[in-house]
Parts: C-alpha cells; structure tokens; sequence
C-alpha cells in the first residue's frame, strides 16, 4: 500500500495561501502576491500529478478494479453515533482526474491572470479568493462523505460569488453575484434536504459505504415508497436539484451567463472548466446509488441534461456577447455530460456513458479554458465584449488566433482532437440507450460547430472593423497557458479513460463507433459549413435570417424569456407578494394587536382613574351606596 | 308619661326640622345657628335619658364651643350675607335617594329587631362614679381611652396650630397635576 | 473555592467600582478591566470544567454550591454549571467584553451608563449559573431590568416607546414564567415531602403529567417570549432599532439566549410528557418564526430591523431544535444560541460603528462603503457569510447539526416542518446579500461618505474578538460540539426514559 | 324620664339625622358646612349609644363613656378641621370642597 496521507496538503496549501494572503497581502506584498500564489499552486499541481501518476500506475488492483483510498480522515463534526462529518481525502479514479484537472486549470489561470489582472486593484485580493476556490474546489473533488463534499460546494459558492462580484463597484457584476449565489443556494437546498432524507435512510454520510453496490445503503435503500417513488429516489432527485444549480442545468442556469461578469480568468476556471462541472462529479460520485437504486433519477438526470444541452445551444447561436456565448456553450456541454451519466448503466461495458462523461469533462475541461482564456485574450486586447465590434483579429493576435482555433475545432468534435473522442464516447453511450437522446444529441453537436464558428469567423475574420487603438498581442503570461491548453486539448483524446476512469473500477473495452463517429463529424462539419457561408465574409444573410425567423429568434436571443420569469418570480411573488406582506403583517397585525393589548390597558386604566377625581363627595358617595349595598346584601339577600 | 312623649316628640321635632335644615339653609350663618338648635335640642334628649352629666358637656362643648368655632371660621372665611350656590339636582336626588334608602333600610331593621333590655337594675350615674371610672384601672375603669384621648387632644392642638399657621407653598407655587 | 459565585461577584465589585470613581474618564478602563477579568475567569472556567470531565467526574452539575436562603420556602442561592451552561458563560463573557469595547464612546451619563450594563450581565452570569429555579428567575429579572434605562435613556429614535414595549411583553412573559415556576415548585414533591424548587432534585421526581400540561406551555412561552417565539417577537424589531449598540449586542447576543436556555432547561428538561404532547403547537410556532422572521427581513430597509427579524428567525430555530428533544437537535440548539448569539452581537457592533460614521441605518441611503471603510466592510460580509450559514464560520455547524437533528425525529411530521424550516437558509442568504450588495457594494453614493474614517483600534478589538469566536467555532466544532452532547447526555436519558418513543 | 317611650323611637330619631348629616355631607360644597353635616353623624351616634346604654344595659356605662369620648374626638377633629380649612381659605382664597382637588389622579 502506498501512502498517500501528504495529500492532504492538496487542499490545505491553497487554505493557508488564502489566509495569509487575504489577511497579510493588502498590506505587506500586493505585488508579490501574485507570484506567491502561482507557486504555491505549481506545488500542488506537481503533487497532483505525482498522486496521479502513483495512483493509476503504482497501486496495484484488487480484482483488476481501482479501489477507494482513504487517505486521511478526521472527525470534524459528531452528530449521532453513526452520523458525523468527517473531512478527509479520499482517493478514487474520479476524484485524482478531478485534481488533474483542478490543478492544471487553475494553474494555467494563476499564470494568466499575472498578465491579464496586472495593474487591477485588488490584484491580492484577487489572487486569495483564487486560493480559497481552490481549496474549496479540491475539499470538494477529494471529500470523503457526502457532507463534507456539502460543505465545500457551499464555499465553491461563495468563492464564485467573491469572484464573480470581484469589480464589486459595478452593480452589474454585483447583481451577477448576487443572482448566482441565491439560485446556486436554492439549489443547495435541495442537496442538503436530499443528504438528509439519504441520511435518515442509510445513517450514514460516507461515500464508500453509501456507494458499495453490495451494501446496505444501496441494497435496502429502494424500499420504502413515497409518492409512488422509492424515498432513494427522492432523496437523489433532491442531492441532483444541487447539481443542477451548480452545474447550471435548466432550470437554474440563468445564473451562469450573467456570472461572466466575473474577471475572465475566473470565467475560465470556475464557470467553465471546474466549479460547473461539480454537478457531474456528484452524480458520478453517487453514481452507484442513482444507477442501482434509484433508475428514475437516472433517468431525470438524462432528460435535464439533454433539454439543457439543446435549450443553451439554440441560445448561444443568437447571442453577440462572447462570453455568454461561451457560457450558454459551457452549459450545453456540461448537458452533455450529465446526459451521459443518465444513460449509463452501471460496470463493465454498460457504464460507458459514465466514462464518456467523465472523458468529456476532462477535455472539456481543457477545451473550454482554452476558449475562455483566449477570449480574455481578445477582450483585453479590444476592450469589448461584443462580437459586432470585433473582426479580422487574425491579424493583430495570431497566437490567440491559432489556439481559439483548435479549441473551436475540438468543441465541434473534429478528429482527432479531443473533443471527437469524447463526445463520440457520448453519442454512443445515448444510441445504446435511448434514441429520442440521441437524435437530441446530434443536433446539438451540429448546434455546437455552428455557433463557435460563428463566434469564431466573426471575431477573427468578418467585417473590418476600425479600433481605437491597434489591438496587440497579450504578454506572455497569457500567451503561455493558451499554448499549453491548446497542446492539452489536442492531446488529451487519446488517454485511455476505458482502461483508468469506469463506473466500477475496472478497465472494459471500447472502440471507435464508425457508424456514430462519422455522421456526428459529418454533422460538425456543416455547422461549420454553415457558419463560414455566414459569417466568413460580412454578409446579410444572418440578418434576413433572424428577420424570417422573428419569433423565434427574438425568443432566443431572450434566452427564453427565463430571466424575466426569475424576476417575477423573486421581485413579483416573493418580495411584493410574501415579504412585503409579512413585513406589513407584522407591524400592523401582530405588533399591533400586542399595542392593542397595552392601549385597552391603558385605557381601561384612564377610565379607572377617572374615577379618582379628588372630590371629596363623591368619593363618600360612592362609599356610602357602596355600605349600604353591602348592607342590604348581606342583612336581606344573602340569608 | 304623656309630658315624657311630648316632650320626645318636641326635641326630636326640633332636631329633625333643624338637621334638614342645617343641610339645606343656603345661609352659611343661619345654617350654622340650625345646628347650635340641633344640638341643644339633643343635649335635650340627653337629659330625658337621665345623663345629665353628658347633656351638660353636650351644651358647654358642643353648643358653647364648637359651633362658636364654627360660626368664627365662617366669619373669617365668608361673608355672613353670601348665598350658596344650590347643589346639583344630579348630586342632590342622588344623594337624597342614597339617604332615604339607607334611613329606610336601618329603620326598618330597628323596627324588625326585638330589643330585649336586662332586668337588673339602673346605675345611677352621679358624678363621683364618672370620675371614679374614668381615672380607675379596675375591670370598669377607662384609664385607658381616657389618656388616649387626652394625647389626642393635645396633639389635635398642636396641630391645629401648626395647620392654621400661615407657611408652606403659594399656590402658584404648587405642581400642576392637571394634565388630563 | 465557589468559583461560580465569582462570575456574580465580579460584575457587583465592578460595578461598586465604577461607583466610588470620582473621575467619569476612568469609569470604562475599569469597566473593561472588570470584564477582561471576568473573560479569564470564563476561560479558567472551561478549562476547569474540562480536566474535572477529563479526570471522570461524571456529575451532572459541577462545582456544585448550595446556601440555604429562605427556609420557609425552601429556596436556596444553589449554583452549578453543566458542559451547556460553560459554553454560554463563555459566549455572555466574550459578548460584554466586546460590547465595551463598542460602547468606548458613550459620553452622555457614562458611569450609569456602565453600571446598567454591567449590572445587566450580572443577571445573565447569575441566570446560567442558578440551578434554582427561584434564583433562576431573580437573576432573570435582573438582567430584564436594566434594559428599559438602557433603552430608555441611551437609546435612539422612538426610545421610550420602544423600552416600554420590551419592559412590559417581557415582564409579561415573566409573569407566566413566575406561574409556570410556582406551579413545578408546588409539584416538586408529588409523593410527599419537602417542596423545592432545585432542578436537579425536581428532575429526580415526575411531576404529575395533569400539572404539566399545565405549566410547560406557561413556562415555555413564559422564556419563548424572551427567545422572540411568534407572535411574541414585536418587542424586537423596536427594542433593537432604538437601543444603544452594546445593549442590542447584548440584548440579542446573551439575553435572548436565556429564553432557549431556559424553555430547554426548566420547561423541556423537567416537564418532558407534556412537552412531547404539546411539542406540535410550539414546532408550528417555532418553524412560523423561523421563516416569517426570514421573510420579514427581507421587506426591512433599517439596518436593525433586518438584523431583528433576522434574529426572530434565528432564534426561533433555536427554540425549534429544543422542541425536537433528541440529542443532535439540543446539541444544535445550544450552538446555535453560541453561534447566533456572537454573529448577532457582530452584526449589532458593526451597524453601531456605521451607523456613528454614516448618522444613517437606512440601506437605501448608502451604498459603496467597501471602498471607503474596507475594514468594517469587510468584516460585515464576514458577519453576513456567516449567518447565512457558511462553512468554516458558526452558523453552518449549528444550523446543520439541527437540521440534521431534527430530521432523525421518527414522526413524519417533524420532518417535513424541519424541511419547511431548512427553506429559511435561503430566504437568509436573499436578504443578506441583499443588504451586502446595497450597502457595501456598487459605486459610493453620497458624497459625504467618500472620506469616512476606518474602524479605530477599540473598534477593532470588539470586532475581531467576535469574528474570532465564530471562525473558531466554525472552523473547530468538534471540541465544543462534545463538550454540549456530554451534558446532554442524561438530559436526553431522562427525556427518553420518560417519553418511550 | 324615658318611661313610655320605646328605644325605637330614639333608633329611628338617631338613624333620620344620621341620614340628614349624610345628605349634607355628600351635597354640601361648602367644607365648614361638610363639617357641621358630620357634627350631626357624630351626634345622631351618640344619641344611639346612650339610648342603647340606658335601656337595654342600664346597669352600665359604657354607652356613656362612649359618648363623652366621641365628643371630646369631636371636638379635637372639629379644631384641626377648622384649621386646614383655613389654610385651604389662604390657600386657594375658596372652601367650595369641587375647587379642592389636588388629590385627583
């Protein structure tokens, strides 16, 4: 057995990073801060490899399958007897290509935003949120119970929301902030209700043992019915709610695009290529649970997925800001995902969705960074967000040029780049399952090499625009990692998930679909067929286009109208139509009915002591009547 | 016997024709010398009860003392000629009817009750018993109330003057309570 | 040694201190030193209490002490603390100390001023440390006292107004609680034998279940009104908005506590049956609090009206968890009284500084304060972060452990008025980031608070002591978290063994 | 003397000036009139204790003392009463007992 325990420095480097950073950084070294928090990450990044590496090569198999490790636990919190958090480090084949995938990322993000947040005020500031994301991201990957994994996705959250509400005088990013941290927690809600109901079931909060197929959780779990599902059933409805507002599925994506108000190295490494994914990672996490006991999750997992997938799709074609076109991309992609994991069943050959989820997150990953840090490229160089004061860059950024290039090759899943691999891994996943997904699925790969085309041809090519000023190429610390990401992204297809990363642990055979892989280029191919008709040279025709589909694309370009709905629902329904009235009905029925209460007294006491009036004759007159009531009481009455 | 009920009926004329009219005699002069009759027709009764001792103290205190302090104070305080304001019909039949009920309701109680006396024999009351018992600590002696009343007095003088004796507050001086 | 009396005699001594000074200027250093000690004598506290735990002393009170005071009625001055009582003397300890720090700059009647407020966590010490119910409840007057003058005369805004109302629903609530305490002394001896009014031998005895159902709603309404239960929270909102910063700190920090510790320790812990009977009506009380509060917050625009409703919320999940009478929930219920009760006096000494800065609790009138005080700014959205229930602050572990608690109740039920309950994090979060993104974020809106000067030492101080504790207790639980279940241990024995479920 | 007379008389006689006496004092506004008013309760009282004492206990002489106490009270209450409504006079230049009330409240 190897020893692992030094991973849990993993995670606590970057917490020590925060802390000295966030309480010493303003004051002491607001220069040197950057640099120490990309080393400190650089470290971790080495670990994470060195587990990696030690991991799947090193540690040998127990019945060919890769087992959990943990690696370090401590109780942290006792509840009950069985019931306690701990925190901890568990080491399994999702969790070490999720730090792979932390630390690679978020090192390139460190290195990135030494060039693009030079100068920014707050350049500490920014660079300890950065630590505290990723050690809440790595607390999360790594947790070994379902509550700890809890916690640190409520500090993910709150990370984003420090992150997103960075330029925090502009009330556009603070309202960004806001929103994505109110639907992210509504979402938790339904995570902590659904630990719960797990948790009064099983009683237990550990992951190994609520995941063993062969275990009590799993294997009694399904018994007990409410509502015609079993209580699993529920309780994983609920533990994905929290994955769907992570992960920024329908219908708690809205907060994703608008989070893009975020520095756009965040966008690249919380909004794109990790924090949004924890929605997968859980499910995969619980995975055993939704695909053995609880198929109808499964199943809703599915559908969430693909509707997700195709609505963002339909959505980034119409939208101009770059980054919420690589937002409504992101959520399409991460549709895919989770579209994946509902298609798959569970060991051997049957979990090739899970793998091909997994693979997909992992390129995606690497593409989607790629895309988001060469459009913080073009943003910095133009100074817009909008693609309509973009065109011909190819000229002034060939750097940037060349690798947004291969990442919009890879999204569209162009052999061989990574993005055909996985998403081929996918397609076939769904043909084998459900072909109503499938067919979802094409037309959202067709959907994909469109729209990044159009982004592409657009800002690259198109119309000639006039700058204010030349548009220069980004210093090296950002052309740096955008060449890395790219070699990344056209590397990363051909590592061998089917032999490392599987739903049960054990390595399964898997080869190329011909009859899925070349319709589903095919179909990328004419996206990009398409876009370049469009948008290659400045042409009409995508505007007669919209103005044939009005309705529809006035629709999409709308987003649907979802924001509109959230705003009713919060502005319309919860403030005016429950706070308001809580608030009124407090003062005025409550408050008021205890002020009743004195003012009767008080009044009652008034009239009391009206009868205190200081004249002397009435006084004797009332004690007078009085005797001789009691008088006639006591003597005739009362015998 | 017939002169003894005559003569009750007199004085219990008297007193009741002055008595209302000490309280109802809008002359604070006039309803004062009611009174003095009042009291001298009940020192009358006294005497018929055969208490002359105390009919003499009813006439020298009550009579000869007290409605001459009366009759000052009005003097100091009012003019002799000053007619009262009438009472309040309200305040006056209320009053009346609280009266009138309570006298009905106590006469008839006395005219209800069978008062039986005790066969032995009168005490004669002479002056040389009232002294004896009053200055005795016998079983009948009234040593006691007797100093009592004696402290009394002294300090109802005392604080008469004290009370009389001009000082204290103006009356602009003086808090206002009435807010209300 | 009676080390528990020193935490009434320190206060007095300190008070009959401020009062011989002669010079106004040296009445906070020994109000401050008074209390610095009091803190150590909290820490000496637990530290004692700890190793006694640690060397197998498994009395259910320790430090046990017992005078004889009126013998007529069999009341004694009895003191002893339990794991539960420790922690809430540390938190009232740590709450004063910050709360004169944040009062450094009262001027007008200072030397009464500090007596009151001294003399008012004398009431709270001498409440936690009583194991009579009759001292108990002397205590308990003392500490409501002293919060009319301080309201009334220090206060802000409709002040006399506000000080009455708080004085009289409070004085009223103690007059069902003084009924519900006769009535347990007066059944303290079913069998036969002396009358008593000492919990510890009442809860040796089963109070006749007739005579419960009787006195558990008097005596749990009697402290639910202290602990802000609906529809007996309005003294609150006006209590709060119109007291001087240190009192709010107080008031909501420590003297709210004393109604769950209360309804928990007399009402629950010696009236068992009935509050298992009766736990419904009060669990739809407290679970209406919890999310009314919640949403009445969200619709204040005064600072501390949102902090109120915040802590009616707060505190009615206190009361809540109580209800629940299994072991996680209570554990859950006393941190959540620590955690709510160090974040609320947080939030109190924050508004009290701004509010000295920016003669304004309107959140509409501000904006942008990040950039002008980021010390103080920062540290609200730290208070903020945590009552909204983050990680690795104290509102998360509290709330979690009742949540979790409180969902192991076997009734369905309870558990879904628990879910119900749980809602309320997120009505929370909506209104604190509502408040944190008025407030502190967005552009700076007036002028004048462009050059508003930073937190000043005595501020600091208050400030991070608190910040502190609750950073402490969210990012280390587990030694407070045993140090609460070990007492509660034969608490939740009794319940269990009276109420078979 | 008091042959042929029934003590009821005297009760009846004692009780109708007692109740005039109570009439006055609660009409009158004047306070030296309020004052005689209780003159005459004091005195129908007295009539009672004598006629009780002579014919239902004639062998005693409690009634008697009785009455010579009350009118030396009388008397001393008399003195003192005059007193404060002289300084009530200087006080407020009325005796009209209405226009007396600092008491109220």
């Amino acid at each position: 057995m190897i020893n692992f325990s030094y991973t849990i420095w993993i995670p606590l480097l970057p917490f020590f990073m925060f802390i000295f950073l966030g309480l010493a950084g303003h004051k002491y070294f607001p220069k040197l801060s950057g640099i120490l928090g990309t080393c400190g990450l650089a470290i971790i990044t080495v670990l994470s490899y060195i587990t990696a590496y030690k991991y799947f090569f090193t540690t040998e198999k127990v019945d060919g399958a890769f087992q959990k490790i943990t690696a370090f636990n401590t109780t942290w919190l006792q509840f009950t007897d069985k019931l306690h958090i701990d925190l901890g480090v568990l080491l399994d084949p999702i969790s070490v290509m999720m730090l792979v995938v932390i630390t690679t990322v978020s090192l390139m993000v460190h290195i990135y935003s030494l060039g693009y947040m030079k100068g920014e005020k707050g350049f500490e500031r920014f660079f300890a949120f950065l630590s505290l994301f990723s050690f809440s991201m790595l607390g999360l990957v790594l947790a070994t119970n379902i509550f700890q994994m809890y916690i640190f996705w409520e500090l993910v959250g709150v990370s984003s929301f420090l992150l997103i509400g960075f330029y925090y005088q502009k009330p556009s990013a603070v309202r960004a902030s806001k929103k994505a941290f109110i639907v992210t927690r509504f979402a938790d809600l339904g995570f902590l209700i659904g630990i719960l109901i797990l948790s009064f079931n099983t009683k237990t909060f550990d992951f190994i043992s609520l995941t063993d197929p062969s275990g009590t959780a799993i294997t009694q779990g399904s018994g007990i019915g409410f509502l015609g599902l079993s209580i699993m059933t529920w309780s994983m409805i609920f533990v994905f709610m929290g994955g769907v507002g992570k992960s920024a599925m329908f219908p708690f994506h809205i907060w994703l695009p608008d989070a893009m108000e975020g520095p756009t190295p965040v966008s690249a490494l919380i909004h794109a290529a990790t924090m949004v994914v924890a929605g997968v990672y859980l499910v995969a996490r619980m995975f055993p649970i939704y695909a053995l006991a609880a198929p109808v999750a499964l199943n809703i997992v599915a559908y969430v997925g693909a509707f997700s997938s195709i609505f963002a799709a339909i959505i980034a074609c119409t939208q101009t800001d770059i980054k919420r076109v690589l937002a409504y991309s992101t959520m399409s992609q991460i549709g895919y995902m989770m579209l994946a994991l509902g298609v798959s069943g569970y060991g051997g050959h049957e979990g090739l969705g899970y793998m091909a989820s997994m693979f997909h997150l992992f390129t995606h990953a690497m593409f989607k960074a790629l895309l988001f840090l060469g459009a913080g490229a073009i943003i910095h160089a133009v100074h817009s967000n909008h693609m309509t004061e973009m065109g011909g860059l190819r000229k002034y950024l060939p750097i940037t040029h060349i690798t947004f290039l291969i990442a919009c090759l890879t999204i569209a899943g162009i052999p061989p780049l990574s993005g055909f691999f996985s998403k081929d891994e996918i397609l076939a996943a769904a043909l084998h399952h459900n072909k109503l997904l499938f067919a979802v699925e094409y037309a959202v790969a067709g959907l994909t090499a469109f729209y990044m085309f159009r982004l592409y041809f657009s800002v690259f090519w198109g119309k000639e625009t006039a700058y204010h000023h030349t548009p220069h190429e980004a210093p090296a610390t950002m052309t740096i990692p955008l060449i890395i990401l790219a070699i990344g992204s056209v590397l990363t297809g051909f590592i061998p998930f089917n032999q490392l990363v599987t739903s049960d642990g054990r390595a399964f055979e898997s080869e190329l679909e011909l009859m899925v892989a070349i319709p589903s280029v095919l179909i990328g191919l004419l996206g990009i067929g398409i876009a370049y008709i469009l948008y290659k040279k400045e042409s009409a025709i995508p505007d007669k286009l919209a103005a044939t589909f009005k309705y529809s694309y006035k629709w999409a370009y709308n987003k649907f109208y979802m924001d509109e709905v959230y705003l009713f629902v919060t502005k319309k329904i919860i403030f005016k139509l429950i706070s308001e009235p809580v608030a009124w009905f407090d003062r005025n029925v409550v408050d008021a009915t205890m002020n009743a209460i004195a003012s009767v007294t008080q009044g009652v006491s008034f009239r009391i002591r009206g009868f205190q009036s200081g004249q002397l004759q009435k006084y004797g007159f009332v004690f007078i009547t009085g005797a001789i009531m009691l008088a006639i009481l006591f003597i005739y009455l009362w015998k | 016997m017939i002169s003894n009920q005559i003569m009750f009926i007199l004085f219990s004329a008297m007193i009741i024709v002055f008595s209302i009219l000490t309280v109802t005699s809008r002359k604070i002069l006039r309803a004062a010398v009611y009174l003095l009759f009042v009291l001298v027709s009940t020192s009358g009764l006294y005497f018929m009860l055969d208490y002359q001792f105390l009919a003499a103290v009813q006439l020298t205190l009550y009579a000869g003392g007290i409605v001459v302090l009366i009759i000052f104070s009005i003097l100091l305080t009012s003019h002799i000629s000053q007619k009262f304001e009438p009472t309040g019909i309200m305040k006056s039949v209320f009053s009346a009817i609280a009266s009138i009920a309570g006298a009905i309701l106590a006469i008839i109680t006395i005219l209800d009750y069978n008062f039986s006396a005790t066969a032995q024999a009168a005490k004669e009351v002479d002056m040389r018993l009232i002294g004896n018992s009053l200055l005795s600590v016998d079983y009948d002696g009234y040593i006691l109330p007797f100093e009592v009343i004696s402290v009394l007095l002294l300090a109802a003088m005392i604080a008469a003057i004290v009370i009389a004796k001009r000082g204290g507050p103006e009356k602009s001086e003086l808090p206002t309570l009435k807010q209300e | 040694m009676d080390i528990l009396s020193l935490f009434v005699l320190i206060p007095v001594l300190t008070i009959t201190g401020i009062l011989l000074l002669k010079d106004a200027r040296q009445v906070r250093l020994v109000a401050i030193f008074g209390m610095s000690l009091q803190l150590i004598m909290a820490a000496v506290l637990v530290f004692l209490y700890l190793s006694a735990r640690h060397s197998g002393n498994t009395d259910e009170m320790l430090f046990v002490k017992d005078y004889l005071w009126f013998k007529s009625l069999n009341i004694h001055y009895a003191v002893g603390v339990d794991g539960i009582s420790v922690a809430l003397i540390s938190l009232t300890s740590i709450v004063v100390f910050a709360g004169l720090f944040a009062s450094w700059e009262v001027e007008y009647l200072k030397k009464e001023f500090f007596i009151s407020l001294i003399l008012l966590a004398t009431g709270v010490f001498g409440f936690f440390i009583s194991i009579d119910l009759f001292t108990m409840f002397l205590f308990y007057e003392l500490a409501v006292i002293p919060m009319y003058l301080l309201i009334g005369i220090w206060g802000t805004g409709p002040k006399e107004y506000s000080a009455m109302k708080l004085t009289l629903m409070l004085m009223g609530g103690s007059a069902l609680l003084l009924l519900g305490i006769l009535g347990i002394y007066f059944n303290s001896a079913p069998n036969g034998g002396r009358l008593t009014f000492n919990i510890l031998e009442i809860s040796k005895v089963v109070i006749p279940i007739s005579a419960q159902r009787i006195f558990f709603p008097l005596t749990f309404i009697g402290f639910g009104v202290l602990g802000a239960l609906f529809p007996f929270h309005t003294w609150s909102p006006d209590g709060h908005a119109s007291a001087p910063t240190a009192v709010s700190m107080l008031h909501a920090g420590v003297l709210m506590k004393l109604g769950g510790y209360g309804a928990f320790r007399v009402a629950i812990f010696l009236m068992p049956q009935a509050a298992k009977e009766l736990s419904w009506i009060f669990i739809i009380l407290t679970s209406i609090s919890v999310v009314y509060g919640a949403f009445g917050a969200i619709a204040q625009k005064d600072l501390k009206y949102i902090n109120a409703y915040s802590s009616v919320s707060h505190c009615g999940l206190v009361l809540f968890a109580v209800l629940m009478m299994n072991k996680t929930a209570m554990n859950g219920a006393i941190i959540q009284m620590i955690s709510h009760g160090l974040m609320t006096a947080l939030f109190f000494a924050l508004i009290g500084m701004l509010y000295g800065r920016t003669h304004t609790r309107m959140i509409n009138q501000m904006g942008g304060l990040m950039k002008v005080i980021p010390f103080l700014s920062v540290c609200y959205v730290i208070a903020g972060l945590a009552s909204l229930g983050l990680p690795g602050l104290s509102g998360f572990v509290a709330e979690m452990t009742i949540f979790v608690g409180a969902f192991q109740h076997p009734e369905l039920f309870y558990r879904i008025v628990t879910i119900l309950a749980i809602s309320s994090i997120v009505i929370t979060a909506v209104y604190i980031l509502r408040v944190i993104a008025v407030l502190l974020l967005g552009p700076t809106t007036n002028e004048h608070f462009e050059h508003l000067p930073d937190a000043k030492w005595f501020e600091k101080i208050s400030v991070v002591t608190l910040i502190g504790s609750v950073a402490a207790i969210g990012l280390a639980p587990f030694w407070l978290s045993s140090m609460i279940g070990t007492s509660l241990q034969p608490i939740v024995d009794r319940i269990v063994a009276l109420n078979p479920f | 003397m008091s042959t042929g007379i029934p003590v009821q008389y005297f009760l009846v006689l004692a009780t109708i000036m007692f109740f005039t006496g109570i009439y006055g004092f609660l009409t009158r506004r004047n306070l030296i009139t309020m004052l005689m008013s209780v003159e005459l309760i004091l005195n129908a009282v007295n009539i009672n204790f004598l006629a009780f004492n002579r014919y239902l206990y004639p062998h005693k002489l409690e009634g008697m003392f009785f009455s010579l106490f009350i009118i030396a009270v009388a008397a001393s209450e008399a003195a003192v009463a005059i007193a404060i409504v002289i300084n009530i006079y200087r006080r407020f230049a009325t005796i009209n007992v209405e226009d007396v009330n600092e008491m109220k409240h």
